[in-house]
C-alpha cells in the first residue's frame, strides 16, 4: 500500500512542525500557494511504520552477499556512519569560515593526500559526486589541457567496446566523439585496432584496468606509450581500483588522470543508488584543470582552494563542495584500514574471486577468459546452459533471489554472451562464496528437469517477476487519486 | 585484518583449491615494474575506539557556532525517525535497484518520492534525483536543449540573481557543448531579474529562460511575469526553486499561463542535514510531453507475473547504461539515500507541516532581520518581499565584522562582496524555524554593540 | 542458522579491539583464564548481518498493530530514543559530581514533578527498574509504614483474582501471606468479599484502576474507605494509568502507593522484554520510605537525596539510581507531549478501545463485559467459537499473526475464558482497528468451513507453531558444540 | 495532537458508531467527583524541535569531562554497530516475547546470549537478565536460599569488600524474608576478603558465600580458597563478577574445586554505555541442577510442527504469570535490549576481542595508577593484584582534591571516605582502553601540580 493511500484528510504529524503557521502577511497573495500539495497525510507511526516495513523488502549487505559485479558490493562500516553524523560535522554550514572548520578541512585534506599516495598520482580533487562526474570531469581536464596548448583538432575518445556506459555518456558531455575499439578473446584490448584509431584527432583513451571483462591489461604501458606518442592522455576508470589497492597504482601504469568511486574502493554505502563519490587524480600536467574546491594546507591552517587560486580549473561541479559527508566516510574508512588494510582489500578481493571462479569452473560453469586469473571479478558465460537447459542468465540471477543471494550483474558487460559478472569483495567469507556456487549447481539442476521452475522465479521475494514492458509502455510514474 | 573474514587455515586452503602458492601469485599478471612504490605516507590502520577519539576531536573544533548563514543551504528541524530510518542497513547499504523483485522497499519509496515532488512542484512528472541543485541546473539546460526541437541557438538567460555557485557549476557542465549561458541583471533597487533587461531578447530564439524563486537574494521573482515573457518568445522555462518555500509559494506548475516546463533545484531544505554541503540531492520535475527527455532514473508502477502490483527502473533507454553515448546524461548513481531521507520527511510533516515549518522559517528571519535593521547604520538593501533571507548593507567593511563575530562563535552571514561588489558592504543573512530567539538576540545584540563600538 | 555456527577458529573483527593484547603479567598465573570461552568468531560483517536479519523475524510496534492488552503498545517516539542518547548524558558516569550533571539531574526532577501532577500523589522515586520492583517497593513501603508504628500484626496482602501475577509474587518477596478476592460478573470487585477479609491482619490491597478486567472499578472510594477503615493502605498498580492519564488521578481515589509503568504509558520502548522504569509515587505518610535516590532541587542546583536525608528509607533497589536513561525517555515524551496531550493518551486509546469493542459486538463477538464501558481496553471471550468451531482463543492469536496483527493477550485474566484482551493504544488509526475487526472475522469464517486451516496457523512467519512441551522437557538452553 | 493520528471527521464517525456524544461521555463511568484537579504545573507539549533544543542544552551541562570513576561502571569501547542493530524498530519496539512464533528474532538472539554468557561464565545456564548487577545479586540471594534445600539459617555471608550499593540493594530486597546478611571484613593490608575472618563461620548452617571477583577495590580475591571454604562448609557460593574481566580471569564455573553455584553480576561493561547508571542489565548463571530455582526468563530451542528448529520461553512454570505468589520471583518486564545490545556487542568481540579489551583496559589502569603513585604523597593502598581499578591515598582531604580537579573538569575517583572511613583519605581510581594517553597525563598533571601548591 502506497504512503498516499494510508492518507486522512487533516491528519497531521503535530511533534514535528510548530504548533501553528506563522502569518506569512508580508508576502503578496498572488505569489503564494492557493491548494496545498497532495501529500501524504498520515501520523508519524504510520510513517515509521511504513517506511520501515518498506525498507525490510530489499536485499541490502547488511542482509544478503550481493556479488554484483563492477559494483564492489562489500560491508559498510557502521562507524563510518555514526562518525561522520557527529555534531560539528552533520551541522557545519558549507559557507562557515575557515576558523570554524579546520575539523572538516583537515579529514578532506588527510583524505587528498592518502588518495594521491593510493593511487600513484601528483594531486586530487574530491568534488565530483559519483563515478560518472569524476569522468566528465577528467575528460573536460583533457579538453581543457589541449585548448591550453592551443591543440583544438582532437575531438576523438577512444573508448573498449567494453566499458561502462558512463564513459562514452561523459565524453559526449564534453562534446567529444566516440572511438570504440573491441576487446580480444583473451579480454585483453586490440592493441592493433587502437593503432589503427590513434592519429592527430585523438584527445585521449579511457580505460579501467583491470577492465570491466575482470582481467588486468597487461599491455598496458605499451598502450600508454602509444596513447602519448599519438599526443593523447590516458583516463582511468577507478571504478575497478577495488582489485589494485596498494598493489598497482594507476599513476605508474601512465595514467594521466582517474576517477575513483568511493562507493566502491573506499566502501561508503551504495544507499539504494548513491549517494557516491568521484573524487579524481591527475598527473603533473593537469594539476591546474582540477575541479574546485580543493583543500590546501600550509601547515597551521587548512582552507578551500577556490578558482581564485586555480584560473585554469574547469570550474565547479556543484554548489559547494561535493558529497562532504561520504568523502567524511571515506576518510574514516581509510583510517580503519590504513595503509596494509588498503593492500589487504586488493589481496582478499581477488583471493575471494579466483577461488569462486576455480569452484564455479569445477562445478562446470563456463568462464568467459578461462586462461586468466580473476581480478577482484570475474565472468561466467551461461551460454551453455541457455541453449541446452532454455534458462537464460536473467532466469539464474532470479532464481539465485529465492536462494537469497543478490544476482551478480548479467548482461555486462555486453560483449560477453549470456554473462554473470560476479564480484565477490574481500569482505565475504568462504562460507558465503561456498553457498554461491551450490546455489548456481541446484539451480542448474532444477533447470535440468525443466525450465519453468526457474524461468518463474522468484517465489520467495515481496513480488514475482516485474512486467518492464507495461511499465515503459503504461507509463505510472507519480501517483494521483483515484477520481 | 579490519572487515576481512579470512582464517589463515581458510586462505591456504583457497589457495589450495586455486592451485597458486600465495596470494601474490595472483598477482601475476600484472608487470613487475610496475610493483614497486611505496604507501609509507598512508597512516597505519587504526581501530575504530581510535578513529572515534580521532573524529571526535575534529568535529569538537567545528561545534557550537551561531549560523546566520543560508545561501543555498538551510538548517530546519529534521524529525529524528528521519535518518533513524534512513540508516537502517536495508537502504543505507543495497545498491541501486536493478534487481526489481529484490529492491521493492527503495522502488516503491522512489516511487512515493516522485509523486510528492510532482505534488510539490504541481508537474506532472519527476525523476529519482540528480546530484545537487547546482548540476540539476546543468541537466536541466541540456535537458531543454533537447527537448526544444524548434531552438537551434542554444542560448540560456541566466539571471545574475541566481546563485553564482549554480551559475558556475551550470557552465562548467554545458559549456563544451557550445551552450551560451547570458546573464541578466537584476534592478538594483529590487533585487529582482530586470524584465527590462530581458526585453532586449524578445523575438530572437532562446532556448530557455531560467528563473530562480526565491533568487539567491532571498528576493521573490515576478516569476508569472517572467514566464509569460518566455511563453510569448518560444522559450522555454527552467525553474530553480527551494522546495520547502513551495509549500507556500506558488509552484512553478502555476507559474505563468501554462507553468514552467522544467522545475529543479536542491532538495536539502527537505530532511537533509547541511554536512558541510553534501550529500544532499538535485530534484528535477518536468512536464509530461518532455519525460523522455529527462536525465536520470525513473521509477514506473507495473504488475508481477501474478498481477500484483510492483515497481521497477522504467524507460531506461533513456540511459547510459543503455544508450551509452546517445544517452539523456552520464548520470549513473544518483543521491538514492538523500531521497530516502527526504521522502520520510516529506511523509512526516506533510503539506500542513511543510507549510508551517516554511512561515515558521520566514517567521523568525523576520525577526531576525528587524532586529538588524534596527541597529544603527544597517539596512535591508532590497525593496522587495523576501523568503527565509535578505541581504543587508552594513556600514563598514564586511570582512571586519563577519570576523570580529565569528570570535564570538557567531557567523553572522554570507559575504556578497566577491560575487556582487556593486552591493557595496552587503551580507546576506538567514534564520531558519530552528534558530531560537537567544540565539538571534545574540546576534543582534553582537553586531550592534560591535557597530556602535 | 545460529552465530556460533558462523564462526571459523581464529576469526577476529579486528577493528574492534586493541590491535594486540596488552600484558597481564602483573597478576598471578593461577588467577588468569586458562582457556578462552567459546565465543563466535565471526567477522563484523557477518554479526552485522546476522542480528540485522534476525530482526527482521520480529513483529514489533515499528512494524505491525500490537494490541497487547495490558501492555500499552503504542508508537515509541524516535526523538525519544536520539535525545536521550545525546553526547552529555549518554555517557555520564552514574557517579559523577552533582557540579558535572546539572543537565541529567534537572530532567529527572521535572520527571518526578510531573509524575506527581498527572498521578495526584505528594512525592515520586524514580528508582525502581520495572512495574514489578515498583510493586516490590510499594509493598515494602506499606511494611515499612506498619512497623514504623509498631504495628506488626499485619501480615496479608489483599489481592484480585483478576491482578497481574506480579502482585502476588511481589507481595510474598515482601514477606506478606496472600488474601485473593474474586471479580463480580460485572467487572468490578465484590465489595462484600472484600468485608471478609479485611481485619488486623490486613496491610494493605493491591489493585488497578481500572482493572485488568479493561473497566473502571466504580465502587474505588468505598473500597478505599473500606481498607483505610481496618487499617490498611492501598496500592495502585500503575500498568493501566494509560486509561486515565490526565483524567482522574490515582491520588485522588485514595490510594496510598503506586507505581507507575513508564515503558507502557510513558511509551519508553519495550525492547523485546525491557528495559522499563517503575517510578513509585507515594501520599504523604508514606514519603519518608521512598526508595533512594531521588532528586531535589534548592531553587538553584539539583542534587540527589540520599540515605542519609532519609533514614527511614526501604533503602536502593539498583546499584545507581534505576533506569536512568529510560527515565530519560519518559521525560522527553512527556516535553513532547504536555499537559494537554497526556489527557488526550487518555481520551483516544478509551476512544479506540470502545469503538473496536462496539465493531467486534457488532462482528458478533462476546464481550466479556458486555455493558460496561471499555477503558483503554477490553475482553472478548471466544468460548461461544471453542465450542462451536473448535478453534480456541489460541488458534485465533495465531493465525492472527498471518494477517499481519500481533495477537492480543490471551489467556488473561485466568477468569475470562478463552479470553482476548485487546487493547489498541491511542496512536492506532482507524483503518488498523478496522483491519483487525476484519480479520476476525475472516478467521471465524475460516473456521467455520473446518478447524485445520486455523489450528495450524501460523502460515507465513519464520516458524510454525513450535512445541513448548519439548523445550521444557529436553532442555537446551545453551548452545554446546557438536562432539 | 502528537502521535494521534484521529482526525475531528474520524472522531465523529467512531463516536456514532459507539454511540456517544463526547469522548468525555467514555468516561461516565468514572465517579463525578474524582474529575475535578488541575494539571497546570505540567509544561505544555513541545514539538520535537524546541524539546531537542533543550536536551541539547541541558546535554551540553554534563559534558566533556575526563572521568576517572570506574566502582561498577566502565567506559569501554562499543562497537558503532551495537547500537545501530540494537535501536532498529523490531528490536526497540517489540514485547516480550509471549507469542514465540512472532518473536524469533528476539528468541534466537536471547538464546545465543544465554550461551555466551554460560561459556564466559564457564557455567551451564544462564537467564535472559535481570534488572542489574545489584538487584541480581538480590535474587541470587533468595535462589541460593530456595536451592540449597537443607540450609535453614538463611545466613549469607557477604564481604565488606562488595560493592557498597551491592550491599545495600541486596539488603533492601532480601531483608523482608527474614534473611541476614553478615558482614566479612576485609585485610586491611591486602583488601582481600579475610579467610580468618571467614574461619569464624566454620562448621555453622550458612546458606551461601558471596565472592565478588575482582573486589570493590578492584583487588582480585583469592576465589578459590573462598571457593573451598564454602565446599567444605556446605556453604553455596555465588560469584559476583565483572564479565568483561572474566574473558581474562578464571571464571566462576572453574573456581575452587566444582566451581560456584551461581554467577551472576552487572553486564554494563559489555557494550552498555554508562548513561548515568542504567539501563544496564543483571546476568544470571547457574548449576545445571538449580536451574529450576533460577528466576527471569529462560529461552529454549525445540522444533515447530514441521520440525523446523526454533526457540520459545521455557520453564514458565517457575515465573510469576503462571505460579503468581509461588514463583521463583516477582520479575517480569527485565533488560531485553540491553541484552540484545550486548549480544551483538560479544560477537563483535568475540573471546579475542574481550580479552584485549580487557588486557588493553588494565593496561592503562597500570599507566594511570604508576603515574599517580609517582607523586609524592599518592600512595597504593593495597599490596595486591587488582584489575582495571585501584584504591589510591592522597595526603590531604579527599573532598578538596576532587573538587580541585572537577574545576578542571577532571573527575578523579570514587571517594571512599563515606563508606570506607578506616581507609582515610582513599580514592577508588579507574581507566579503561577508551582512555587516551593525554587524558591519563592530564589527571597525573593535575593532582601532581595541585599537591605541589
Ligand atoms: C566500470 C564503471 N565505470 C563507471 C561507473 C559509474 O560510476 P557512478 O555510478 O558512481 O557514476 C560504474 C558504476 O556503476 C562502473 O561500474
Ligand atoms: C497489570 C500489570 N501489572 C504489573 C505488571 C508488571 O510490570 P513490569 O513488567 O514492568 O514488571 C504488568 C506488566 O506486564 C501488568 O500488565
Amino acid at each position: 500500500m502506497l504512503i498516499f493511500e494510508q492518507s486522512s484528510k487533516g491528519r497531521v504529524a503535530h511533534a514535528q512542525s510548530p504548533a501553528t503557521k506563522a502569518s506569512l502577511d508580508d508576502l503578496p497573495a498572488d505569489m503564494l500557494r492557493e491548494t496545498p500539495p497532495l501529500m501524504p497525510e498520515v501520523s508519524e507511526m504510520q510513517a515509521v511504520r511504513h517506511y520501515t516495513r518498506l525498507s525490510q523488502k530489499n536485499f541490502s549487505i547488511d542482509t544478503h552477499f550481493y556479488p554484483l559485479g563492477s559494483c564492489t558490493m562489500k560491508y559498510n562500516p557502521r562507524a563510518c556512519n555514526s562518525l561522520s553524523m557527529l555534531p560539528g560535522l552533520v551541522d557545519r554550514h558549507p559557507y562557515a569560515p575557515d576558523s570554524h572548520s579546520q575539523g572538516f578541512l583537515s579529514c578532506m585534506h588527510d583524505l587528498q593526500e592518502i588518495l594521491k599516495e593510493v593511487t600513484g598520482m601528483k594531486a586530487v580533487s574530491l568534488s565530483p559526486m559519483a563515478g560518472a562526474q569524476g569522468e566528465f570531469a577528467g575528460v573536460a581536464m583533457i579538453k581543457a589541457y589541449h585548448e591550453s596548448r592551443g591543440d583544438m583538432a582532437r575531438n576523438e575518445i577512444i573508448v573498449p567496446d567494453a566499458a561502462h556506459g558512463t564513459n562514452p555518456a561523459s565524453a559526449v558531455m564534453c562534446g567529444y566523439k566516440i572511438q570504440e575499439i573491441p576487446t580480444r578473446d583473451d579480454g585483453d584490448i586490440d592493441v592493433d585496432a587502437l593503432k589503427e584509431v590513434l592519429g592527430p584527432q585523438t584527445a585521449g583513451i579511457m580505460l579501467t584496468n583491470p577492465s570491466t571483462v575482470g582481467v588486468f591489461e597487461r599491455r598496458i604501458q605499451e598502450i600508454a606509450a602509444l596513447v602519448h606518442e599519438a599526443g593523447g592522455l590516458l583516463y582511468y576508470d577507478g571504478a575497478n581500483l577495488n582489485a589494485i589497492l596498494g598493489k598497482v597504482r594507476p599513476g605508474d601504469m601512465g595514467f594521466d588522470v582517474i576517477h575513483m568511486n568511493l562507493h566502491k574502493t573506499f566502501s561508503t554505502p551504495h544507499g539504494g543508488g548513491g549517494p557516491g563519490a568521484g573524487p579524481v587524480g591527475v598527473s603533473e600536467r593537469l594539476e591546474p584543470f582540477l575541479p574546485i574546491p580543493m583543500i590546501d594546507y600550509d601547515g597551521t591552517n587548512y582552507r578551500f582552494i577556490t578558482a581564485d587560486d586555480r584560473p585554469q580549473s574547469i570550474g565547479r561541479l556543484s554548489a559547494f563542495a561535493g558529497n562532504a559527508g561520504i568523502l567524511l566516510r571515506a576518510y574514516i574508512y581509510a583510517r580503519l584500514l590504513g595503509r596494509q588494510g588498503m593492500t589487504r582489500v586488493a589481496e582478499y578481493s581477488t583471493l575471494n574471486a579466483n577461488y569462486m571462479l576455480k569452484k564455479m569452473k569445477a562445478a562446470g560453469f563456463e568462464a568467459a577468459y578461462p586462461d586468466r586469473r580473476a581480478t577482484h571479478e570475474f565472468i561466467i558465460t551461461l551460454r551453455k546452459e541457455a541453449k541446452d537447459l532454455g534458462v537464460n542468465a536473467m532466469d539464474f540471477a532470479k532464481r539465485l533471489l529465492d536462494y537469497g543471494v543478490h544476482a551478480p550483474t548479467t548482461y555486462f558487460p555486453l560483449l560477453v554472451p549470456e554473462c554473470f559478472l560476479i564480484e565477490p569483495t574481500e569482505t565475504e567469507s568462504i562460507d558465503a562464496l561456498d553457498n554461491f556456487v551450490e546455489a548456481m549447481i541446484k539451480i542448474r539442476e532444477e533447470a535440468e528437469t525443466g525450465a519453468d521452475r526457474v524461468k518463474g522465479a522468484p517465489y520467495t521475494l515481496p513480488v514475482r517477476r516485474l512486467d518492464d514492458v507495461k511499465a515503459a509502455r503504461e507509463l505510472d510514474i507519480a501517483w494521483k487519486p483515484a477520481e | 585484518m579490519p572487515f576481512i573474514p579470512h582464517t589463515e587455515e581458510e586462505v591456504r586452503q583457497m589457495l589450495d583449491a586455486i592451485g597458486a602458492n600465495s596470494i601474490e601469485d595472483l598477482f601475476d599478471e600484472i608487470p613487475a615494474d610496475l610493483r614497486s612504490f611505496s604507501l609509507d605516507k598512508i597512516p597505519e590502520g587504526l581501530p575504530e575506539m581510535e578513529v572515534a577519539h580521532l573524529m571526535h576531536e575534529r568535529a569538537r573544533k567545528d561545534s557550537n557556532v551561531h549560523c546566520f548563514i543560508g545561501a543555498g543551504a538551510y538548517d530546519h528541524h529534521i524529525p529524528s525517525a528521519v535518518w533513524e530510518i534512513a540508516t537502517r542497513g536495508e537502504f543505507y547499504s543495497a545498491y541501486t535497484p536493478y534487481q526489481a523483485e529484490a529492491s521493492q522497499g527503495t522502488l516503491q519509496l522512489l516511487y512515493e518520492y516522485q509523486s510528492m515532488m510532482s505534488a510539490l512542484m504541481d508537474m506532472d512528472v519527476s525523476n529519482a534525483s540528480l546530484y545537487d541543485g547546482a548540476s540539476a541546473l546543468g541537466e536541466a539546460i541540456l535537458m531543454a536543449i533537447r527537448a526544444h526541437r524548434k531552438s537551434k541557438s542554444k542560448k540560456i538567460l541566466v539571471p545574475k540573481s541566481l546563485h553564482p555557485a549554480y551559475r558556475q557549476a551550470a557552465n562548467a557542465i554545458v559549456k563544451n557543448q557550445d551552450i551560451e549561458l547570458i546573464e541578466i541583471p537584476f534592478e538594483s533597487a529590487t533585487g529582482k531579474t530586470s524584465l527590462a533587461a530581458l526585453s532586449e531578447y524578445a523575438g530572437t530564439d532562446i532556448t530557455a529562460l531560467v528563473i530562480g524563486q526565491p533568487n539567491f537574494f532571498g528576493v521573490l521573482e515576478d516569476v508569472d511575469g517572467l514566464t509569460r515573457w518566455a511563453e510569448e518568445n518560444n522559450t522555454m522555462t527552467i525553474a530553480v526553486v527551494n522546495p520547502l518555500a513551495m509549500s507556500v509559494l506558488k509552484p512553478p506548475g502555476q507559474w505563468g499561463d501554462n507553468g514552467a516546463d522544467i522545475a529543479c533545484g536542491e532538495g536539502q531544505p527537505l530532511g537533509i542535514p547541511l554536512s558541510s554541503g553534501g550529500p544532499y540531492f538535485g530534484f528535477m520535475c518536468a512536464t509530461q510531453k518532455i519525460v523522455r527527455q529527462m536525465p536520470g532514473r525513473i521509477i514506473g508502477r507495473t504488475v508481477d507475473l501474478d498481477g500484483k502490483p510492483g515497481f521497477s527502473l522504467t524507460l531506461q533507454a533513456r540511459e547510459q547504461h543503455i544508450r551509452r553515448s546517445k544517452a539523456t546524461s552520464n548520470i549513473c548513481t544518483n543521491q538514492g539515500l538523500m531521497v530516502t531521507a527526504a521522502t520520510i520527511h516529506m511523509s512526516l510533516l506533510g503539506a500542513e507541516g511543510l507549510a508551517r515549518a516554511a512561515a515558521g522559517s520566514h517567521d523568525k528571519h523576520r525577526k531576525l532581520v528587524s532586529g538588524l535593521s534596527a541597529i544603527e547604520g544597517v539596512e535591508v538593501k532590497f525593496d522587495s518581499p523576501v523568503f527565509n533571507e535578505a541581504v543587508i548593507s552594513l556600514p563598514v567593511d564586511n570582512a571586519t565584522v563577519l570576523e570580529a563575530l565569528a570570535a564570538d562563535n557567531v557567523l553572522a552571514g554570507f559575504d556578497l562582496k566577491k560575487d556582487y561588489p556593486e552591493l557595496g558592504n552587503a551580507l546576506l543573512v538567514c534564520a531558519t524555524e530552528k534558530h531560537s530567539a537567544a540565539s538571534i538576540d545574540l546576534f543582534i545584540e553582537k553586531l550592534g554593540a560591535l557597530l556602535a563600538s
